[in-house]
Protein backbone atom coordinates (compact mmCIF):
# COMPACT_ATOMS: atom_id res chain seq x y z
CA UNK A 1 0.00 0.00 0.00
CA UNK A 2 0.87 3.44 -0.40
CA UNK A 3 -0.12 6.56 1.81
CA UNK A 4 -0.76 9.58 0.49
CA UNK A 5 -1.12 12.52 2.66
CA UNK A 6 -2.77 16.38 1.68
CA UNK A 7 -1.95 19.34 3.94
CA UNK A 8 -3.18 22.63 5.09
CA UNK A 9 -4.70 24.38 1.92
CA UNK A 10 -4.30 21.07 -0.44
CA UNK A 11 -6.38 19.01 2.06
CA UNK A 12 -9.10 21.94 2.38
CA UNK A 13 -9.48 22.25 -1.19
CA UNK A 14 -9.01 18.39 -1.74
CA UNK A 15 -11.59 17.68 0.87
CA UNK A 16 -9.30 15.12 1.66
CA UNK A 17 -6.02 14.25 4.60
CA UNK A 18 -5.25 10.91 3.38
CA UNK A 19 -5.78 8.19 1.43
CA UNK A 20 -4.40 4.29 1.10
CA UNK A 21 -3.74 3.22 -2.49
CA UNK A 22 -2.73 -0.22 -3.45
CA UNK A 23 0.81 -0.13 -4.92
CA UNK A 24 0.74 -2.23 -8.34
CA UNK A 25 3.24 -4.87 -8.73
CA UNK A 26 4.27 -3.62 -12.15
CA UNK A 27 5.63 -0.42 -10.24
CA UNK A 28 4.58 3.11 -10.30
CA UNK A 29 6.34 6.56 -9.72
CA UNK A 30 5.40 9.77 -8.12
CA UNK A 31 4.07 11.08 -11.75
CA UNK A 32 1.93 8.61 -12.25
CA UNK A 33 0.63 8.66 -9.07
CA UNK A 34 -0.67 12.22 -9.38
CA UNK A 35 -2.10 11.68 -12.90
CA UNK A 36 -3.85 8.27 -11.33
CA UNK A 37 -5.02 10.36 -8.57
CA UNK A 38 -6.20 13.40 -11.08
CA UNK A 39 -8.27 10.44 -13.53
CA UNK A 40 -9.90 9.38 -10.17
CA UNK A 41 -11.19 12.32 -8.48
CA UNK A 42 -11.74 14.49 -11.20
CA UNK A 43 -10.97 17.84 -12.30
CA UNK A 44 -11.05 19.27 -9.36
CA UNK A 45 -8.18 17.60 -7.65
CA UNK A 46 -6.18 18.00 -10.97
CA UNK A 47 -6.50 21.82 -10.72
CA UNK A 48 -4.95 21.72 -7.45
CA UNK A 49 -2.53 19.17 -8.05
CA UNK A 50 -1.19 20.07 -11.07
CA UNK A 51 -0.47 23.74 -9.46
CA UNK A 52 3.19 24.95 -10.22
CA UNK A 53 3.88 25.60 -6.56
CA UNK A 54 2.76 22.40 -5.33
CA UNK A 55 5.15 20.71 -3.11
CA UNK A 56 5.49 16.68 -2.98
CA UNK A 57 7.38 14.72 -0.63
CA UNK A 58 8.21 10.82 -0.79
CA UNK A 59 8.87 9.68 2.66
CA UNK A 60 8.85 12.92 4.92
CA UNK A 61 11.79 14.32 2.23
CA UNK A 62 11.19 16.74 -0.59
CA UNK A 63 11.32 15.80 -3.96
CA UNK A 64 12.04 18.22 -6.78
CA UNK A 65 11.20 16.18 -9.68
CA UNK A 66 9.81 12.24 -10.48
CA UNK A 67 11.17 9.47 -8.57
CA UNK A 68 10.35 5.88 -8.35
CA UNK A 69 7.57 4.85 -5.40
CA UNK A 70 7.78 1.24 -3.63
CA UNK A 71 5.10 -0.25 -1.37
CA UNK A 72 5.05 1.07 1.52
CA UNK A 73 5.76 4.66 1.00
CA UNK A 74 4.33 7.36 2.40
CA UNK A 75 3.92 10.47 -0.50
CA UNK A 76 2.20 14.26 0.54
CA UNK A 77 1.38 17.14 -1.64
CA UNK A 78 1.36 20.41 -0.07
CA UNK A 79 1.42 24.28 -0.56
CA UNK A 80 5.02 26.17 0.27
CA UNK A 81 5.49 26.28 3.98
CA UNK A 82 4.64 29.56 5.94
CA UNK A 83 5.93 28.26 9.59
CA UNK A 84 8.26 30.15 11.75
CA UNK B 1 48.12 20.69 11.32
CA UNK B 2 46.79 19.41 14.07
CA UNK B 3 42.43 18.40 13.41
CA UNK B 4 40.64 19.49 16.77
CA UNK B 5 37.75 17.54 17.28
CA UNK B 6 34.79 18.82 17.88
CA UNK B 7 32.38 17.64 20.45
CA UNK B 8 28.74 16.42 17.81
CA UNK B 9 26.61 19.28 19.63
CA UNK B 10 23.58 18.57 21.42
CA UNK B 11 20.67 19.59 19.51
CA UNK B 12 17.21 19.59 20.32
CA UNK B 13 14.04 20.13 18.14
CA UNK B 14 10.56 20.02 19.78
CA UNK B 15 7.03 20.61 17.60
CA UNK B 16 4.01 21.23 20.39
CA UNK B 17 1.35 23.20 21.29
CA UNK B 18 2.19 24.78 24.50
CA UNK B 19 4.18 28.14 25.04
CA UNK B 20 7.27 27.60 26.32
CA UNK B 21 9.99 29.84 28.45
CA UNK B 22 13.09 31.44 26.79
CA UNK B 23 15.05 31.91 29.75
CA UNK B 24 14.87 27.95 30.70
CA UNK B 25 15.58 27.15 26.72
CA UNK B 26 18.75 29.51 27.17
CA UNK B 27 19.67 27.80 30.08
CA UNK B 28 19.26 24.31 28.18
CA UNK B 29 22.01 25.15 25.65
CA UNK B 30 24.69 25.97 28.40
CA UNK B 31 26.84 22.88 29.27
CA UNK B 32 27.79 23.93 32.88
CA UNK B 33 31.63 23.95 31.64
CA UNK B 34 32.14 27.76 30.99
CA UNK B 35 32.79 26.66 27.43
CA UNK B 36 29.94 28.37 26.11
CA UNK B 37 30.96 32.28 24.95
CA UNK B 38 27.69 33.17 22.68
CA UNK B 39 24.23 32.61 22.89
CA UNK B 40 22.11 34.20 19.95
CA UNK B 41 18.63 33.41 20.04
CA UNK B 42 15.19 34.09 17.72
CA UNK B 43 11.65 34.60 19.05
CA UNK B 44 9.00 34.86 16.66
CA UNK B 45 5.14 36.37 17.59
CA UNK B 46 1.93 36.11 16.11
CA UNK B 47 1.38 40.00 14.92
CA UNK B 48 -2.12 41.49 15.25
CA UNK B 49 -1.56 42.63 11.70
CA UNK B 50 -0.19 40.99 8.77
CA UNK B 51 0.35 42.69 4.78
CA UNK B 52 -2.76 45.06 6.38
CA UNK B 53 -4.95 42.28 7.51
CA UNK B 54 -6.37 42.46 10.93
CA UNK B 55 -5.24 39.22 12.40
CA UNK B 56 -7.59 37.56 15.35
CA UNK B 57 -6.04 34.33 15.62
CA UNK B 58 -3.26 31.50 13.50
CA UNK B 59 -3.94 28.03 13.31
CA UNK B 60 -0.66 26.64 12.95
CA UNK B 61 -0.69 23.00 10.60
CA UNK B 62 2.36 20.89 10.43
CA UNK B 63 3.38 17.30 8.57
CA UNK B 64 4.35 15.33 12.04
CA UNK B 65 7.43 13.28 11.70
CA UNK B 66 8.71 15.50 8.82
CA UNK B 67 8.60 18.32 10.69
CA UNK B 68 10.88 17.05 13.18
CA UNK B 69 13.26 15.78 10.66
CA UNK B 70 12.97 18.30 8.62
CA UNK B 71 14.57 20.65 11.22
CA UNK B 72 16.72 18.28 12.49
CA UNK B 73 17.96 18.11 9.24
CA UNK B 74 18.96 22.26 8.98
CA UNK B 75 20.21 22.22 12.19
CA UNK B 76 22.61 19.08 11.83
CA UNK B 77 23.89 21.66 8.35
CA UNK B 78 24.15 24.61 10.26
CA UNK B 79 26.68 22.50 13.00
CA UNK B 80 28.56 21.51 10.09
CA UNK B 81 29.10 24.95 8.63
CA UNK B 82 29.73 26.52 12.28
CA UNK B 83 31.54 25.31 15.33
CA UNK B 84 28.11 24.90 17.53
CA UNK B 85 28.20 23.56 20.57
CA UNK B 86 24.41 23.69 21.01
CA UNK B 87 21.42 24.44 19.79
CA UNK B 88 17.24 24.10 20.30
CA UNK B 89 14.26 25.00 18.19
CA UNK B 90 11.11 25.12 19.82
CA UNK B 91 7.90 25.82 16.99
CA UNK B 92 4.67 25.68 18.48
CA UNK B 93 1.41 24.11 16.13
CA UNK B 94 -2.09 24.73 16.75
CA UNK B 95 -4.16 28.24 17.63
CA UNK B 96 -1.92 30.79 18.55
CA UNK B 97 -3.30 34.57 19.19
CA UNK B 98 -1.72 37.98 18.50
CA UNK B 99 1.08 38.54 20.81
CA UNK B 100 1.90 34.72 21.11
CA UNK B 101 5.26 33.17 20.75
CA UNK B 102 5.16 31.05 17.70
CA UNK B 103 9.16 29.93 17.14
CA UNK B 104 12.38 29.88 19.03
CA UNK B 105 15.72 29.32 17.77
CA UNK B 106 18.91 29.28 20.20
CA UNK B 107 22.51 28.64 19.08
CA UNK B 108 25.50 28.22 21.68
CA UNK B 109 28.93 28.47 20.37
CA UNK B 110 32.69 30.01 21.36
CA UNK B 111 32.45 33.37 19.77
CA UNK B 112 29.67 35.15 18.65
CA UNK B 113 29.88 34.92 14.75
CA UNK B 114 28.99 31.49 14.43
CA UNK B 115 26.03 31.35 16.90
CA UNK B 116 24.54 34.89 15.40
CA UNK B 117 25.48 33.32 11.51
CA UNK B 118 23.93 29.57 12.40
CA UNK B 119 20.70 30.86 14.32
CA UNK B 120 19.68 33.12 11.05
CA UNK B 121 20.51 29.89 9.08
CA UNK B 122 18.38 27.65 11.07
CA UNK B 123 15.45 30.45 10.84
CA UNK B 124 16.15 31.13 7.16
CA UNK B 125 15.80 27.55 6.29
CA UNK B 126 12.78 26.57 8.61
CA UNK B 127 10.97 29.01 7.21
CA UNK B 128 11.25 27.88 3.40
CA UNK B 129 11.77 24.08 4.30
CA UNK B 130 9.78 22.96 7.34
CA UNK B 131 6.53 22.06 6.71
CA UNK B 132 4.11 24.35 9.02
CA UNK B 133 1.71 26.03 7.15
CA UNK B 134 -0.62 29.38 8.50
CA UNK B 135 -3.85 29.94 8.51
CA UNK B 136 -5.14 33.50 9.67
CA UNK B 137 -8.45 34.35 11.13
CA UNK B 138 -9.80 37.69 10.48
CA UNK B 139 -13.52 38.07 11.38
CA UNK B 140 -15.61 35.54 9.82
CA UNK B 141 -13.19 34.84 7.11
CA UNK B 142 -10.06 33.01 6.92
CA UNK B 143 -7.36 32.36 4.86
CA UNK B 144 -3.74 30.60 4.21
CA UNK B 145 -1.29 33.09 4.60
CA UNK B 146 1.08 32.75 0.96
CA UNK B 147 4.83 31.76 1.30
CA UNK B 148 7.00 35.06 0.85
CA UNK B 149 9.12 35.65 -2.29
CA UNK B 150 11.58 37.15 -0.06
CA UNK B 151 12.02 34.00 2.23
CA UNK B 152 13.67 32.16 -0.17
CA UNK B 153 15.45 34.32 -1.30
CA UNK B 154 17.16 34.91 2.27
CA UNK B 155 17.79 30.83 2.26
CA UNK B 156 19.88 31.34 -1.44
CA UNK B 157 22.37 33.78 -0.22
CA UNK B 158 23.64 30.78 1.73
CA UNK B 159 23.65 28.78 -1.18
CA UNK B 160 26.57 31.25 -2.38
CA UNK B 161 28.81 30.08 0.21
CA UNK B 162 28.34 33.09 2.55
CA UNK B 163 29.39 31.39 5.63
CA UNK B 164 29.71 34.37 7.68
CA UNK C 1 4.66 57.87 -2.67
CA UNK C 2 3.79 58.26 0.76
CA UNK C 3 6.26 58.16 3.76
CA UNK C 4 5.28 56.13 6.72
CA UNK C 5 6.60 57.95 9.83
CA UNK C 6 7.76 54.91 11.82
CA UNK C 7 7.62 55.69 15.35
CA UNK C 8 10.76 55.97 17.17
CA UNK C 9 11.69 52.77 18.74
CA UNK C 10 11.88 52.49 22.99
CA UNK C 11 15.70 52.26 23.63
CA UNK C 12 17.05 50.64 27.06
CA UNK C 13 20.68 50.78 28.00
CA UNK C 14 21.98 49.85 31.11
CA UNK C 15 25.58 49.12 32.38
CA UNK C 16 25.97 47.54 35.83
CA UNK C 17 27.42 45.31 38.06
CA UNK C 18 24.04 43.37 38.72
CA UNK C 19 23.52 40.20 36.50
CA UNK C 20 20.50 40.20 34.60
CA UNK C 21 17.37 37.99 33.62
CA UNK C 22 16.68 37.54 30.07
CA UNK C 23 13.20 36.59 29.90
CA UNK C 24 12.76 39.64 31.63
CA UNK C 25 14.96 41.73 29.34
CA UNK C 26 13.13 40.35 25.94
CA UNK C 27 9.64 41.41 27.47
CA UNK C 28 10.50 44.53 28.43
CA UNK C 29 10.71 45.09 24.38
CA UNK C 30 7.52 44.03 23.78
CA UNK C 31 4.54 47.10 23.74
CA UNK C 32 1.49 44.79 24.43
CA UNK C 33 -0.04 45.60 21.15
CA UNK C 34 1.56 42.53 19.43
CA UNK C 35 3.08 44.65 16.85
CA UNK C 36 6.73 43.25 17.28
CA UNK C 37 6.50 39.75 15.00
CA UNK C 38 10.28 38.98 15.79
CA UNK C 39 13.04 39.16 18.37
CA UNK C 40 16.58 38.61 17.79
CA UNK C 41 18.91 38.45 21.27
CA UNK C 42 22.69 37.93 22.01
CA UNK C 43 24.35 37.11 25.36
CA UNK C 44 28.07 37.18 26.20
CA UNK C 45 29.02 34.92 28.84
CA UNK C 46 33.20 34.82 30.56
CA UNK C 47 34.48 31.54 29.37
CA UNK C 48 36.68 29.31 31.63
CA UNK C 49 39.41 29.83 28.71
CA UNK C 50 40.75 32.47 26.14
CA UNK C 51 43.40 32.05 23.64
CA UNK C 52 44.02 28.81 25.60
CA UNK C 53 44.30 30.78 28.79
CA UNK C 54 42.66 29.77 31.85
CA UNK C 55 40.30 31.89 33.10
CA UNK C 56 39.70 32.31 36.53
CA UNK C 57 37.78 35.73 36.99
CA UNK C 58 37.39 38.62 34.78
CA UNK C 59 37.23 42.41 36.18
CA UNK C 60 35.93 44.50 33.74
CA UNK C 61 36.33 48.36 33.89
CA UNK C 62 34.70 50.67 31.73
CA UNK C 63 34.48 54.40 31.21
CA UNK C 64 31.33 55.60 32.69
CA UNK C 65 29.01 57.89 31.01
CA UNK C 66 30.82 57.51 28.23
CA UNK C 67 29.84 54.01 27.82
CA UNK C 68 26.14 54.15 28.13
CA UNK C 69 26.63 57.45 25.34
CA UNK C 70 28.55 55.03 22.84
CA UNK C 71 26.09 52.68 23.05
CA UNK C 72 23.14 54.66 22.75
CA UNK C 73 24.97 55.86 19.60
CA UNK C 74 25.13 52.40 18.67
CA UNK C 75 21.57 51.38 18.55
CA UNK C 76 20.22 55.16 17.25
CA UNK C 77 22.40 54.13 14.63
CA UNK C 78 20.83 50.80 14.17
CA UNK C 79 17.47 51.88 14.52
CA UNK C 80 18.59 54.48 11.77
CA UNK C 81 19.55 51.53 9.32
CA UNK C 82 16.70 48.80 10.39
CA UNK C 83 13.19 49.79 11.36
CA UNK C 84 13.54 48.97 14.77
CA UNK C 85 10.14 48.92 17.12
CA UNK C 86 12.65 48.52 20.46
CA UNK C 87 15.96 47.54 21.83
CA UNK C 88 17.77 46.90 24.81
CA UNK C 89 21.40 46.61 25.68
CA UNK C 90 22.79 45.43 29.21
CA UNK C 91 26.76 44.94 29.78
CA UNK C 92 28.11 43.95 32.91
CA UNK C 93 31.10 45.58 35.10
CA UNK C 94 33.10 45.04 37.72
CA UNK C 95 33.91 40.98 39.04
CA UNK C 96 32.72 38.52 36.78
CA UNK C 97 33.41 34.67 37.14
CA UNK C 98 33.37 31.95 34.41
CA UNK C 99 29.77 31.09 33.06
CA UNK C 100 28.89 34.36 33.88
CA UNK C 101 27.24 36.68 31.92
CA UNK C 102 28.64 40.14 30.16
CA UNK C 103 26.27 41.43 27.87
CA UNK C 104 22.81 40.73 25.90
CA UNK C 105 21.25 42.69 23.25
CA UNK C 106 17.60 42.29 22.34
CA UNK C 107 16.05 44.12 19.21
CA UNK C 108 12.63 43.60 18.54
CA UNK C 109 10.80 44.61 14.80
CA UNK C 110 7.78 43.15 12.70
CA UNK C 111 10.17 40.90 10.72
CA UNK C 112 13.50 38.56 11.35
CA UNK C 113 15.67 40.78 8.80
CA UNK C 114 15.73 43.66 10.99
CA UNK C 115 15.49 42.21 14.00
CA UNK C 116 18.77 40.01 13.14
CA UNK C 117 21.11 42.71 11.40
CA UNK C 118 20.01 45.06 13.88
CA UNK C 119 21.38 42.74 16.85
CA UNK C 120 24.50 41.55 15.43
CA UNK C 121 25.39 45.31 13.95
CA UNK C 122 25.18 46.36 17.56
CA UNK C 123 27.05 43.41 18.96
CA UNK C 124 29.89 44.46 16.05
CA UNK C 125 29.90 47.82 17.04
CA UNK C 126 29.78 47.10 21.10
CA UNK C 127 32.87 45.23 20.96
CA UNK C 128 34.55 47.53 18.61
CA UNK C 129 33.68 51.27 19.98
CA UNK C 130 32.21 50.74 23.79
CA UNK C 131 34.71 52.02 26.25
CA UNK C 132 35.26 48.34 27.98
CA UNK C 133 38.19 46.13 29.01
CA UNK C 134 38.66 43.06 30.20
CA UNK C 135 41.03 42.05 32.28
CA UNK C 136 41.64 37.90 33.03
CA UNK C 137 43.03 36.42 36.25
CA UNK C 138 44.84 32.89 35.60
CA UNK C 139 46.27 31.90 39.04
CA UNK C 140 48.42 34.94 40.33
CA UNK C 141 49.00 36.42 37.19
CA UNK C 142 46.30 38.78 35.16
CA UNK C 143 46.91 40.83 32.37
CA UNK C 144 44.74 42.86 30.02
CA UNK C 145 43.22 41.41 26.73
CA UNK C 146 44.42 42.17 23.66
CA UNK C 147 41.45 43.59 21.12
CA UNK C 148 40.77 40.98 18.42
CA UNK C 149 41.62 42.39 14.78
CA UNK C 150 38.60 39.76 13.35
CA UNK C 151 36.21 42.46 15.52
CA UNK C 152 37.14 45.08 13.61
CA UNK C 153 36.92 43.50 10.20
CA UNK C 154 33.67 42.41 11.41
CA UNK C 155 32.53 46.22 12.25
CA UNK C 156 33.96 47.03 8.93
CA UNK C 157 31.26 45.12 7.19
CA UNK C 158 28.72 47.65 7.83
CA UNK C 159 30.61 50.54 6.46
CA UNK C 160 30.18 48.71 2.83
CA UNK C 161 26.68 49.57 2.85
CA UNK C 162 25.90 46.09 3.43
CA UNK C 163 22.64 47.00 5.68
CA UNK C 164 21.26 42.75 5.10
CA UNK D 1 40.47 73.40 34.14
CA UNK D 2 40.93 70.42 31.88
CA UNK D 3 40.30 66.91 33.51
CA UNK D 4 42.64 63.98 31.73
CA UNK D 5 41.70 60.28 32.37
CA UNK D 6 42.87 57.22 31.91
CA UNK D 7 41.97 53.92 31.96
CA UNK D 8 42.82 50.07 32.08
CA UNK D 9 46.35 49.19 31.16
CA UNK D 10 47.32 52.97 30.41
CA UNK D 11 46.15 54.00 33.91
CA UNK D 12 48.17 51.06 35.38
CA UNK D 13 51.17 51.76 33.39
CA UNK D 14 50.88 55.44 34.27
CA UNK D 15 50.01 55.00 37.82
CA UNK D 16 47.43 57.28 37.35
CA UNK D 17 43.63 57.21 36.86
CA UNK D 18 42.88 61.17 36.68
CA UNK D 19 44.46 64.18 36.58
CA UNK D 20 43.51 68.11 36.17
CA UNK D 21 45.20 70.86 34.58
CA UNK D 22 44.93 74.37 34.06
CA UNK D 23 43.69 75.70 30.35
CA UNK D 24 45.98 78.46 29.07
CA UNK D 25 44.78 81.10 27.61
CA UNK D 26 46.71 80.72 25.01
CA UNK D 27 44.51 78.51 23.81
CA UNK D 28 45.90 73.97 24.16
CA UNK D 29 45.23 71.13 21.47
CA UNK D 30 45.19 67.33 22.33
CA UNK D 31 48.40 67.12 20.76
CA UNK D 32 49.90 69.55 22.83
CA UNK D 33 48.00 68.17 25.89
CA UNK D 34 49.63 65.21 25.42
CA UNK D 35 53.34 66.53 24.21
CA UNK D 36 53.08 68.24 27.98
CA UNK D 37 51.98 65.18 29.83
CA UNK D 38 54.86 63.43 28.17
CA UNK D 39 57.58 66.56 29.26
CA UNK D 40 55.97 66.51 32.77
CA UNK D 41 55.90 62.89 33.83
CA UNK D 42 58.64 61.70 31.22
CA UNK D 43 59.24 59.06 29.24
CA UNK D 44 57.49 56.34 31.26
CA UNK D 45 54.60 58.68 30.17
CA UNK D 46 55.57 58.76 26.45
CA UNK D 47 56.28 55.48 25.93
CA UNK D 48 52.65 54.51 26.83
CA UNK D 49 50.88 57.99 25.54
CA UNK D 50 52.72 57.52 21.81
CA UNK D 51 51.48 54.03 21.37
CA UNK D 52 50.36 53.41 18.02
CA UNK D 53 47.25 52.09 19.01
CA UNK D 54 46.27 54.45 21.93
CA UNK D 55 42.66 55.88 21.47
CA UNK D 56 42.31 59.48 22.63
CA UNK D 57 38.35 60.95 23.73
CA UNK D 58 37.36 64.50 24.02
CA UNK D 59 34.14 65.35 25.88
CA UNK D 60 33.79 61.07 25.40
CA UNK D 61 33.65 61.05 22.29
CA UNK D 62 36.72 59.37 20.30
CA UNK D 63 38.84 61.66 18.17
CA UNK D 64 40.90 60.45 15.22
CA UNK D 65 43.40 62.91 14.65
CA UNK D 66 44.11 65.76 16.54
CA UNK D 67 41.67 68.66 17.85
CA UNK D 68 41.47 71.85 19.55
CA UNK D 69 40.75 72.29 23.54
CA UNK D 70 38.68 74.49 25.80
CA UNK D 71 38.47 75.09 29.35
CA UNK D 72 36.48 72.23 30.68
CA UNK D 73 36.87 69.30 28.55
CA UNK D 74 37.52 65.98 29.34
CA UNK D 75 40.48 63.73 27.70
CA UNK D 76 41.04 60.40 28.28
CA UNK D 77 43.23 57.96 26.63
CA UNK D 78 42.78 54.32 26.73
CA UNK D 79 43.52 51.09 25.08
CA UNK D 80 41.45 49.71 21.93
CA UNK D 81 38.25 48.38 23.77
CA UNK D 82 37.77 44.88 24.46
CA UNK D 83 34.18 44.86 25.82
CA UNK D 84 31.21 42.74 24.79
Amino acid sequence: MLKVLFFARVREQLGCASLDLPCPESGLDLDMLQEQLCREHGDGWRDVLEEDNMVRAVNQVVVAGNCALTDGDEIAFFPPVTGG
Amino acid sequence: MATVELPRPVISVSVQEADFDVARLQASLLSGAAVEGAIATFTGYVRCDNENRQVEALELEHYPGMTEASITAIVNEAAVRWPLLSAAVVHRVGKLAPGDQIVWVGTASTHRESAFSACEFVMDFLKTRAPFWKKEQSGASAHWVAARETDDKRADRWREGDTE
